[in-house]
């Protein structure tokens, strides 16, 4: 396996001799004041990436004061750390990092167009997202909030001290963020496609990404109108969450889950989206029910928003409530069981290359499929009775947001970096961060379905003695896996001044995106295409494929 | 500085300036799905409130100056009515109407801020402000004190809302239009502009049976 | 009722009349607030709004014209209140313990 | 108790056998599934390999056939564990009347055990083996959430209102309880221990505590100090309807809706009054919220409940 993707399919265009998007122009003014989408991408790349890395290194401070039951870190510093993980991971690394980034810069890519329909409020998007960002350090660096990232009331509004009006203005904030992002992706979806580029041609990435929009339009306003409530409340005292008052604390959960459900989707959607990408590509054949595909991502999107009370199965709500939300939670359950078998199924008599972005992809199959058949045990109201409150959540909850999203992340940076930066990275070293990752990953979390099942809670900075060997192995892994996501830092970053040159299309792949050069030209594309058949036209019997755009390719 | 319009083109990404303001309109109602929710999320809290705590609300909110909200309503809608005739005349190349038309527009606005205001400086009078100076009415229960919690997040953020909108007339008057950017060939930003103002207009046609007609009967 | 909005050709009579016709619907819901209706007021002056909005969405922000995909945003925003507001009633409609109590002691 | 390395929690309580047949059952449900995934998985890879020669020849890219098969298969499977897990929920959440009824008043950060003769303990409680017992919480502060992972049961405990849960141990030994709601700064250490003892040790146990008044006794002298006897005994001449005998009966409210007089109610009552009027009575009684806290309202609870049934006030 020593030849990589790049010398076995054939060729793309030559580099073009125009300036392409990175070179076009050089000034620190022209990428502060761009309207390219490409370069927002990445801008918002850096961002997310130093949060990613702010919020890991809260997660190695808990990981580290857990290996013992005595802890390292005060009670107070160590409440604050897993609230800052907690908010900077969901809203700060997770919510925007494959929208923000991968879909910013691939969605006017592969439906045709030249950018975004409004790229000034994609760019003002970047501007919110790093102020919301510039407050949630300031309540970071002047003591953190310690609340949880639920915030829940009335803890969070009357008894917790500390910086909770700072960390529910950064949330606010950096809605808008999302709402101008996902404001932007639908309506260029809807309008912007290029000749040819039907709803059924469209690959399941955008659909991904479209679905996830969907999500963020619609979900965000009420976390916006619930946040605002809190800071109302808890600055001036208009306590609509108070009990003193017959406020409702329930009501604070119904709001806030109504969004945070459907934002498990906003995470995980566009990374299925990705790995839709990729699995074909890799497998060298067409995506097994794409129909299906797009059917699936869509009503997950939807009934993603009848399920949010499963959150709140203990929290005192009505018997028959708690019945109608678990009852939807296994209907939402069917769509993902769809994709994962789908996905499974691709495999099936394909060519496969086992290069880095698809072993992150296997990974994110795997994953996904572990973290959702623990949903399955908490969607069952009798269990998740028992294991809510638990290490048994944080486990799950963290194979689908870390293992399976994070892994996607990882993938799509694989998948798309040449075309990103131009630049070949060193396959063998990827592989082997991507294998790394996969253990490291399984050997802190799963550790922690087991602490969950024997009754460990969450969000404790300790723990009683006899439970201290599953801790201390979660921390082991913890630090495999912190090395496992430093390791792309170091040779990706090499590979942007060492790297080999990419050719248009290294992995032979179909989308329209793998049609322009890399990088591509400041408005993706000379001309614009015109679309001929669906994506995924693979042909693994001799390794042919053919673009969207109609050209074919020999094996 | 009225024929610059001549050299008004297209941004990169759209093929003509039909299709760039097709998509902004979109792009607006796009938005006002978000607005509604986001509204349509606090109207949820008062919901629930008002049908468990009725008894309470229909004392607290006799307190509510139903002739401040009744001649904003007025104002409102009204100025809902020189909007959308501003952008006729727009459309039209009544420059001259356009241009009054939407002077008056927020004229109205900023007189609805003016009543708004004069209505928050009698509610500091009747002791209905939370917090600073409130005083429950005899018979009313604690849940009472919900509604003007209410009252005041509600109004207060309507009132945000309400100045964004004369914000953009005023930048489309004093901007766009000076600049002759709007013309019978192209005017959709002034219509986006509409579309946001009418909607603010909305939220108060909810707003105002919620605070202004309780309990009056 | 054919009403022309499409800007290049409308005319100002018929917003007129509508804008007369919304402030008389808005008299109408101030003399149900006074009348003694009990739990019908507030459904009758909710509908009320209900149509003043239409009005103004389909005339005063010309969603009027052939069916478009404006529509599908316009009425989006509802529809997904009515996920909120009615599958939230599965809770509050028969949660033990609602209405709360109050709670006066804060520690 | 257990090993160096646990595996799996102590199962002491007809509630956790019940759950934990429920939760095997689902480990099994999901080991199947992993492995059809990562077996599929695993033989596809290695057989179409990129430089396998495994036929590739009629390759299926959709079959609604085997979409629908596998989508109704699953569907299928998720109705079974819904309807099993749903069920089990409403014996879980419906707290039958206990053969014991403990009040627990939860608190930053500790639990606090009120037992029916009085005996209080803090952050422990002591049940017999095989008995009901049924809790009664309440929070002082903010949501707290009462978790015994050896009997599988957990309901959080909301400020303003009553919570119920009941267990039934049926294996003697010390188990572990814990806060799983987040609570502030000393969450972790919320956390206690539950005894369950036979019968007779429970007895002993219970005079060992000193001397104290039941539970009930302490209400009635609440109920006479704040005056409540005032309106509502048998001899006042103010129009109040009467406790005798309330607990557990309809009453019809002012406003139409009609409750029942549980443990939720009467708390509601007192802190609440003009929420709750009773049918053909006046709205005259003051509001207790500022004067009694929630502690104090166990009590008067548990007299109120007592006066309907003279045999538990003698307990």
């Amino acid at each position: 396996m020593s030849v990589t993707t790049a010398e076995r399919v054939p060729q793309g265009d030559p580099v073009s001799a125009v300036p392409n998007y990175l070179t076009a122009e050089n000034t620190i003014v022209s990428w502060l004041f761009t309207k390219d989408h490409k370069r927002i991408a990445l801008l918002f790349f850096a961002s997310i990436t130093f949060f990613f890395f702010v919020g890991g290194f809260a997660a190695t401070m808990m990981r580290l004061n857990l290996a013992t039951p005595e802890g390292l870190l005060q009670p107070a510093v160590y409440n604050r750390m897993f609230t800052m993980h907690g908010i900077i991971m969901v809203w700060f690394f997770l919510i925007p990092s494959i929208p923000a980034t991968f879909g910013n810069f691939f969605i006017p890519m592969m439906i045709g167009a030249r950018d975004l329909a409004f790229p000034r409020i994609n760019l003002a998007s970047w501007y919110v997202f790093n102020l919301s960002g510039l407050v949630v350090l300031y309540a970071l660096v002047m003591g953190g909030a310690n609340t949880g990232w639920t915030f829940y009331t009335p803890l969070s509004t009357i008894y917790a001290n500390g910086y909770v009006f700072a960390a529910a203005l950064a949330v606010f904030i950096n809605g808008f963020s999302s709402i101008m992002t996902g404001l932007n992706f639908v309506v260029t979806i809807h309008r912007m496609r290029a000749p040819g580029m039907t709803w059924m041609r469209l690959p399941l990435f955008v659909w991904g990404i479209y679905a996830v929009s969907v999500v963020m339009l619609t979900a965000t306003p009420v976390l916006a109108m619930d946040t605002f409530l809190l800071g109302a409340e808890r600055f001036l005292g208009l306590g609509l969450f108070d009990p003193t008052h017959g406020g409702d604390p329930l009501l604070w959960q119904h709001m806030f889950w109504f969004y945070s459900h459907p934002a498990v989707y906003i995470m995980i959607l566009p990374g299925m989206g990705v790995v839709s990408e990729i699995i074909p590509c890799y497998a060298r054949r067409p995506v097994f029910g794409y129909a299906g595909m797009t059917i699936a991502l869509m009503s997950i999107a939807i009934l993603s928003f009848f399920v949010w009370a499963h959150h709140m199965f203990v929290a005192g709500i009505s018997i028959y409530s708690a019945i109608v939300f678990s009852l939807m939670t296994f209907f939402v359950a069917v769509p993902s069981a769809i994709k994962v078998f789908n996905w499974t199924v691709t495999l099936h008599k394909g060519r496969i290359v086992f290069d880095a972005a698809m072993l992150y992809a296997l990974g994110f199959v795997l994953l996904f499929t572990l973290g959702g058949v623990t949903g399955l045990m908490l969607a069952t109201l009798a269990v998740d009775v028992d294991v809510h409150g638990t290490y048994f959540v944080v486990a799950h909850f963290h194979y689908i947001m870390v293992g399976a999203t994070v892994s996607a992340f990882f993938g799509a940076l694989h998948y798309w970096w040449p075309k990103m930066t131009g630049r070949m990275f060193p396959e063998g070293i990827a592989r082997f961060a991507a294998i790394l990752t996969y253990i490291g990953f399984n050997l802190t979390f799963f550790p922690q379905f087991v602490l969950g099942y024997l009754g460990m809670p969450r969000r404790s900075y300790t723990y009683p003695a006899q439970w201290q060997s599953w801790n201390l192995l979660s921390s082991a892994g913890a630090s495999i896996l912190a090395i496992a996501y430093l390791l792309p830092l170091c040779y990706l970053g090499w590979s942007l001044f060492k790297g080999r040159k990419a050719a248009a299309n290294p992995w032979g792949a179909t989308g329209l995106e793998w049609t322009t050069p890399s990088p591509p030209p400041q408005h993706n594309f000379k001309r614009t295409p015109v679309v001929e058949l669906g994506p995924y036209s693979y042909n693994p019997e001799d390794g042919s494929y053919i673009s969207q755009d109609g050209t074919a390719h020999a094996g | 500085m009225r024929g610059s319009a001549a050299v008004l083109r297209p941004e990169p990404q759209y093929a003509s300036l039909d299709q760039q303001g097709d998509v902004a309109q979109v792009g607006m109602w796009v938005f006002l799905v978000n607005e509604t929710i986001f509204f349509g999320a606090l109207i949820f809290t008062y919901f629930l409130y008002r049908t468990f705590y009725s008894h309470d609300f229909d004392i607290a909110a006799k307190d509510a100056v139903l002739w401040c909200g009744s001649v904003n309503f007025a104002l409102l809608v009204t100025s809902s009515l020189t909007m959308v005739l501003a952008i006729n005349a727009a459309a039209q190349g009544r420059r001259r109407a356009m241009i009054w038309l939407l002077v008056a527009t927020v004229a109205l606005g900023c007189l609805f801020l003016g009543v708004k205001g004069f209505e928050y400086y009698l509610d500091y009078q009747d002791k209905v402000v939370p917090v600073v100076n409130y005083q429950a009415k005899p018979g009313e229960g604690p849940a009472g004190e919900l509604f003007w919690f209410f009252y005041w997040v509600a109004t207060g953020l309507h009132a945000i809302h309400l100045t964004i909108g004369i914000g953009l007339v005023l930048y489309m008057l004093l901007w766009r239009i000076r600049r002759g950017e709007i013309t019978p060939a192209y005017f959709a930003p002034l219509e986006v502009v509409g579309i946001y103002w009418s909607f603010v207009d909305t939220v108060w046609l909810f707003l105002y049976p919620c605070i202004y007609l309780v309990g009056r009967s | 009722m054919t009403m022309e909005t499409d800007p290049r050709r409308a005319r100002a009579l018929p917003f007129v009349l509508w804008w007369l016709i919304l402030l008389a619907l808005f008299g109408a819901s101030i003399v149900v607030a006074f009348l003694s209706l009990g739990r019908l007021a507030p459904i009758i002056q909710f509908g009320i709004a209900a149509i003043q909005t239409a009005v103004l969405f389909i005339l005063f922000m010309r969603l009027k014209g052939p069916p478009s995909l404006k529509w599908v945003f316009a009425v989006s925003g509802f529809f997904w209140l009515l996920f909120l507001f009615g599958l939230s009633m599965t809770d509050y409609s028969n949660r033990q313990g609602w209405p709360l109590t109050h709670y006066a002691k804060r520690l | 108790m257990y090993h160096w390395i646990p595996f799996w929690p102590d199962t002491a309580a007809t509630n956790a056998i019940a759950v934990n047949n429920l939760f095997i059952a689902e480990l099994g449900l999901s080991a199947l599934i992993m492995v059809t995934v990562v077996g599929m998985m695993v033989v596809f890879c290695i057989r179409y390999r990129r430089g396998s020669s495994a036929s590739r020849a009629n390759l299926t890219e959709t079959t609604w056939h085997f979409e629908v098969g596998w989508t109704t298969a699953t569907l299928a499977t998720f109705l079974v564990l819904f309807v099993w897990g749903a069920g089990m929920y409403v014996w879980l959440y419906q707290a039958p009347r206990g053969d014991i009824e403990i009040y627990v008043v939860a608190k930053r950060w500790m639990w606090k055990m009120e037992h029916p003769g009085g005996q209080r303990e803090i952050d422990a409680l002591h049940v017999p083996v095989d008995k009901t017992i049924r809790l009664v919480m309440a929070s002082e502060d903010v949501i707290h959430s009462f978790f015994v992972p050896a009997f599988r049961v957990k309901h959080d405990v909301v400020p303003g209102t009553l919570e119920t849960l009941w267990f039934k141990a049926d294996k003697i030994g010390t188990y572990f309880l814990a806060c799983t709601q987040f609570c502030g700064l000393q969450h972790a250490t919320m956390q206690g221990k539950v005894v369950v003892m036979s019968g007779p040790d429970y007895a002993r146990w219970l005079t060992q505590q000193g001397v104290h008044e039941s539970l009930a006794q302490q209400g009635e002298e609440l109920f006479r100090a704040h005056g409540c006897s005032g309106c509502h005994d048998k001899n006042s001449t103010v129009h109040a309807p009467s406790l005798v005998g309330l607990y557990g009966t309809m009453v019809h409210l002012q406003d139409g809706t009609v409750r029942v007089a549980d443990e939720t109610y009467i708390h509601d009552c007192i802190f609440n009054p003009r929420s709750f009027t009773v049918a053909g009575y006046p709205p005259i009684m003051p509001d207790f919220s500022g004067q009694l806290n929630e502690g104090d309202v166990l009590k008067l609870v548990a007299y109120i409940k007592s006066l309907g049934h003279p045999e538990e006030r003698a307990k």
